[in-house]
């Protein structure tokens, strides 16, 4: 709760500080135009208005970000009117509001719609009130179809996105779960593996250096005794001994 | 990596091994050898616990001259297999551990002064079992050859010439048993020679390890023989 | 003599030094994943773009692989693996891994214990003594990339050592190349997990890489 | 070019006029002009000469402002080329010349001291010998040879010896150079230019050379010994006239290093001389001696 708090003290400062910009920027404006109105122009007088918008898109810009908790989720309460003049109120607006009272409020505190929006939601509701209520039920069906028909067809998009996509991706197919279980199962424990060796590894032998039999026996010099057992990977013996040979003897620790 | 010849050198009577010691480095000092840095070659013993059978004991040394190295020795009682693994390996022999324990009053090591002489690199190296001095053992290793029957010679006129003792002209035992490597070495077979021993073959740091082994062995021998009294007693094997 | 006077450190108190102050990369951070033959030209694409090594290409290897365990009554299997390439002359490798754990959701990988010892040939020789019996083996055949500390192999699995000499080749063990992406980091950095975990997003569509359990395979 | 004619000779009479005057005016009163008024005599003439001056003077300029500008300078061909400067003094010539006058007599006198000493030193590396007789038609075998002719070579050594290989790179163009391995004791890289032998690097067999690092020195004090020896001996092998001999019996040579360790010195017997096995062979028997026991 306190960090949704600390965002939105965050933000109303950001939104603070952009608007007291705005303000300046407009004040600068004023000024110009009320002492300078006759040698102002054009270029310098775009300038200005160009800082003005980039405030603007700067402002809303937060406002559409919205860091914190939506700001029109939060309401504002007037909790104090009062037709008294309040001289705090006047020095804090600059002495452009002095009163708080019953007149002002609607507009600033925006509980009343603007005029033009009053103005429209009349004429609507009178023309709402003319309506037979047959027309009304005749309009309302018609609607009804128009709006399902739509929904049928964005529906039947969907289905077909969705057809086509799962296609698509049966076509990316590139693991699979099974072959990545055999896998890891005869890397890490043999399975698969095991079968295909001989049924020898004889429990109780004895210390004769024939535990590995010649054929799965690694073609290296594992032992004096090896027989000359076929050599799995037909590769020339020799060959790899002498490699593996060298390699061990004159640097033994070269790791790769 | 040259090749090593240990000689093991006995304890003149009524002198302690330190005082020996101090004595061959003066003298090595004297013949312009240079004192550089010191040497240890440990030695630890891991037999199976009783109830496995077949003794299969294994052996696992360290030099400090191959000091990224372990070195371990597997006898069978009929035959020796070498390894030579990282320094990790020691890691892996405690994951062993439950099949084989060491045995610490078997831990035995040679470590003391390392010299060079020219090409030579000379050690003398104080026998130490479970803390107790056992004798000394020499170490020269001729660093620009690799075959042992090449520089025998040299390294045992090097040797006379410093202990003042005159050295069988043969080369030592080891070096006249066929060569492990040699077994596996792929022109064996092509060539096949029963002279082929080791002497003839190239150096390995294993070689090395070997020995160490051998008069390890013998040490120990020794000091089982004799209780552990025989410090002046020569040691020829 | 001065030559004696300084203590000369052991191998041993080396190591247990450094296991202490955890510079002994024994953890390994594992995602696994694979992709079918037929798309594993695209993987590969992909990945060169990615990883670091993209003016050398990806490194391609051959190994052959051996599980071996060494069985002690009333214990738990020891599980040992042998590795050696087969096409360039490289030291064995001899590796520990120990149980993985998955972890709960929020870990992003795999984590298991691990310790990878380089070593000579003789190796296999010397387990077998030790009464080390072979489980299985395989060979695999595939790529390596790296990117950053992360290794990243994308490999064909084969077994070997059919019975009948005159079959022709290895047999694949099934249509898909097994891809993983791994880290060999000491003890406590459990950031390179979340790094990983970008980088499998990256390669999201095409394969997906996952904690996979062991326990579940089974 | 008319006008221009006539501008130049009004220019000369009024020159000539103007002469006169002062011709006149030089030869002052003279006896022809009489006794009694000769000074008025004298100025009437000079008046009469005056007026001459000035008819002319106008005439010049009469013509002069007949004349019209020429449109461009005139192109004055090579004449233009006399303005320029020609002084000695102002060229620097005569110190350059007599500096490099300096120079080729010293050049002179230097090659001369030279000759006379290489005489004396049959140790040739070129054989460009100094009297004309034996011509330059010789230089052809040792510096300059086709690289098949090098190979061949190279291959009978190889054939020649067992414990001995020879491996053949050419990692600049033509010249070669050949990794040697003597048994299992020592490698040698040696650099050839044509047959003749440049440098001679030598090193442990456990050593790497390979050809992109030919000139680290061995990290053993008995190789870098003997890389020394070896290339005093290139300098005795070295034969301008019989260039295949001299590589075959340096490799004869070199070969005999086979035995570095297991031979002792011919004269003193033993194996060490300050921890250095014998590293000089002699260059005819082949036999071993320390460096130090090879002269005494």
């Amino acid at each position: 709760m306190s960090r949704e708090e600390k965002q939105l003290e965050m933000l109303l400062e950001s939104v603070l500080s952009r608007l007291n910009d705005l303000k300046l920027s407009i004040g600068a404006m004023i000024h110009k135009l009320e002492t300078e109105y006759e040698t102002i122009n054009w270029p310098t007088f775009l300038d200005n208005f160009a800082l003005i918008s980039s405030h603007l898109t700067g402002l809303s810009k937060i406002l559409a970000k919205e860091l914190g908790p939506p700001l029109r989720n939060l309401t504002v309460l007037p909790l104090h009117l009062s037709p008294e003049r309040d001289e705090s109120l006047w020095q804090l607006t600059e002495g452009r509001v002095p009163v708080f009272s019953h007149d002002i409020v609607p507009d600033y505190l925006r509980t009343k719609p603007e005029p033009a929006a009053e103005q429209r939601m009349l004429q609507h509701e009178q023309k709402a009130s003319n309506l037979s209520a047959e027309a009304a039920m005749k309009q309302v069906t018609q609607y009804n179809k128009v709006v399902s028909h739509i929904a049928e067809m964005v529906s039947k998009t969907r289905e077909e996105w969705e057809i086509e996509s799962s296609a698509r991706s049966g076509v990316q197919q590139t693991s699979s779960m099974t072959d990545t279980q055999a896998l890891v199962a005869a890397v890490g424990m043999g399975k698969g593996l095991k079968v295909t060796m001989p049924v020898s590894v004889p429990g109780s032998a004895p210390s004769g250096g024939l535990m590995v039999p010649p054929t799965i026996r690694p073609p290296t010099q594992m032992s004096s005794v090896s027989p000359s057992g076929v050599n799995p990977l037909g590769k020339a013996p020799s060959s790899i001994k002498t490699n593996i040979k060298s390699a061990s003897q004159i640097h033994p620790f070269n790791q790769r | 990596m040259g090749v090593t010849v240990l000689q093991p050198y006995s304890v003149p009577e009524g002198q302690t091994g330190p005082q020996t010691i101090e004595f061959l480095a003066k003298r090595l000092l004297a013949l312009g050898a240079v004192q550089a840095s010191t040497f240890i070659v440990d030695c630890e013993t891991f037999i199976p616990n009783p109830q496995h059978g077949t003794p299969k004991t294994v052996h696992v040394l360290h030099n400090s001259e191959y000091p990224a190295s372990t070195f371990a020795v597997l006898d069978t009682g009929t035959k020796q297999v070498p390894l030579v693994a990282d320094a990790l390996f020691d890691l892996l022999m405690l994951k062993m551990a439950p099949a084989h324990t060491s045995k610490k009053q078997t831990k035995i090591e040679s470590k003391g002064a390392r010299f060079e002489y020219g090409d030579f690199l000379i050690k003398l190296g104080s026998v130490t079992m479970a803390e107790n001095f056992k004798g000394i053992l020499l170490e020269v290793e001729y660093r620009p050859c690799v075959i042992p029957s090449n520089c025998w010679e040299l390294i045992r006129e090097l040797l006379q010439g410093f202990l003042g003792v005159s050295i069988p002209a043969t080369i030592p035992p080891y070096f006249n048993t066929p060569s492990i490597m040699s077994m596996n070495h792929p022109k064996s077979s092509e060539i096949f020679n029963p002279n082929h021993t080791k002497q003839n073959d190239v150096y390995q740091p294993m070689d090395t390890i070997n020995q160490y082994l051998e008069h390890f062995g013998n040490f120990r021998k020794q000091t089982m023989l004799s209780g552990g009294t025989g410090i002046g007693a020569p040691l020829r094997s | 003599m001065s030559t004696l006077s300084g203590p000369i450190s052991t191998a041993k108190d080396a190591l247990s030094q450094a296991v202490q102050s955890h510079i002994i990369p024994n953890q390994e951070y594992l995602l696994q994943g694979s992709i079918l033959d037929s798309s594993v030209e695209h993987l590969l694409h992909r990945l060169k773009g990615l990883c670091d090594n993209v003016d050398t290409g990806p490194e391609p290897f051959h190994d052959h692989e051996v599980c071996m365990s060494l069985r002690t009554p009333n214990q738990m299997a020891l599980q040992l693996r042998v590795r050696r390439s087969l096409d360039c002359d490289a030291p064995h490798q001899l590796r520990y891994i120990g149980q993985a754990e998955l972890g709960d959701r929020s870990r992003p990988t795999l984590v298991r214990s691990s310790i990878d010892v380089a070593c000579t040939s003789t190796v296999m020789d010397f387990l077998t003594e030790l009464g080390c019996r072979v489980d299985f083996e395989y060979t695999n055949r595939g790529y390596m990339f790296r990117k950053g500390r992360m290794k990243i192999t994308v490999s064909k699995i084969f077994k070997t050592g059919s019975n009948k000499p005159g079959e022709m080749g290895p047999e694949p063990i099934s249509q898909s190349y097994l891809v993983e992406l791994s880290v060999l980091a000491p003890t406590g950095q459990d950031a390179i997990g979340e790094e990983m975990r970008a980088f499998a997003e990256q390669l999201r569509p095409l394969v997906q890489l996952d904690k996979i359990d062991y326990k579940r395979l089974g | 070019m008319d006008s221009l004619n006539n501008a130049l000779s009004a220019i000369k009479n009024l020159r000539s006029s103007v002469g006169h005057v002062f011709e006149v005016l030089a030869n002052g009163v003279q006896a022809h002009h009489g006794d009694d008024g000769r000074d008025s005599k004298f100025l009437v003439q000079f008046q009469e000469l005056f007026n001459n001056v000035n008819l002319n003077l106008r005439e010049v300029e009469s013509v002069i402002n007949g004349l019209t500008p020429p449109p461009a300078p005139f192109n004055l061909g090579h004449t233009a080329a006399l303005a320029q400067e020609t002084t000695d003094e102002r060229q620097a010539l005569y110190s350059q010349l007599v500096n490099s006058y300096k120079w080729v007599d010293k050049i002179h006198e230097y090659s001369f001291l030279a000759n006379n000493i290489l005489n004396c030193n049959s140790l040739r590396r070129s054989y460009i010998s100094y009297s004309n007789k034996r011509g330059r038609l010789q230089i052809s075998s040792c510096n300059n040879t086709s690289p098949q002719h090098v190979d061949k070579v190279l291959n009978e050594l190889s054939l020649n010896s067992l414990q001995t290989n020879y491996k053949i790179w050419r990692p600049f163009g033509s010249n070669a150079v050949v990794i040697v391995n003597i048994g299992r004791i020592l490698k040698a890289a040696i650099v050839f230019k044509g047959v003749m032998i440049e440098w001679v690097t030598v090193k442990g067999f456990d050593e790497s050379l390979d050809v992109d690092d030919l000139w680290t020195e061995s990290r053993y004090e008995v190789f870098r010994k003997v890389q020394e020896q070896t290339h005093s001996a290139m300098l005795h092998f070295f034969s301008p006239t019989l260039p295949d001999l001299a590589v075959k019996s340096y490799m004869t040579w070199i070969h005999s290093y086979n035995k570095l360790f297991t031979e002792p010195c011919r004269r003193c017997g033993k194996y060490l001389y300050n921890a250095l096995p014998p590293t000089w062979r002699d260059l005819r028997t082949l036999e071993p001696f320390h460096e130090e026991c090879k002269n005494c």
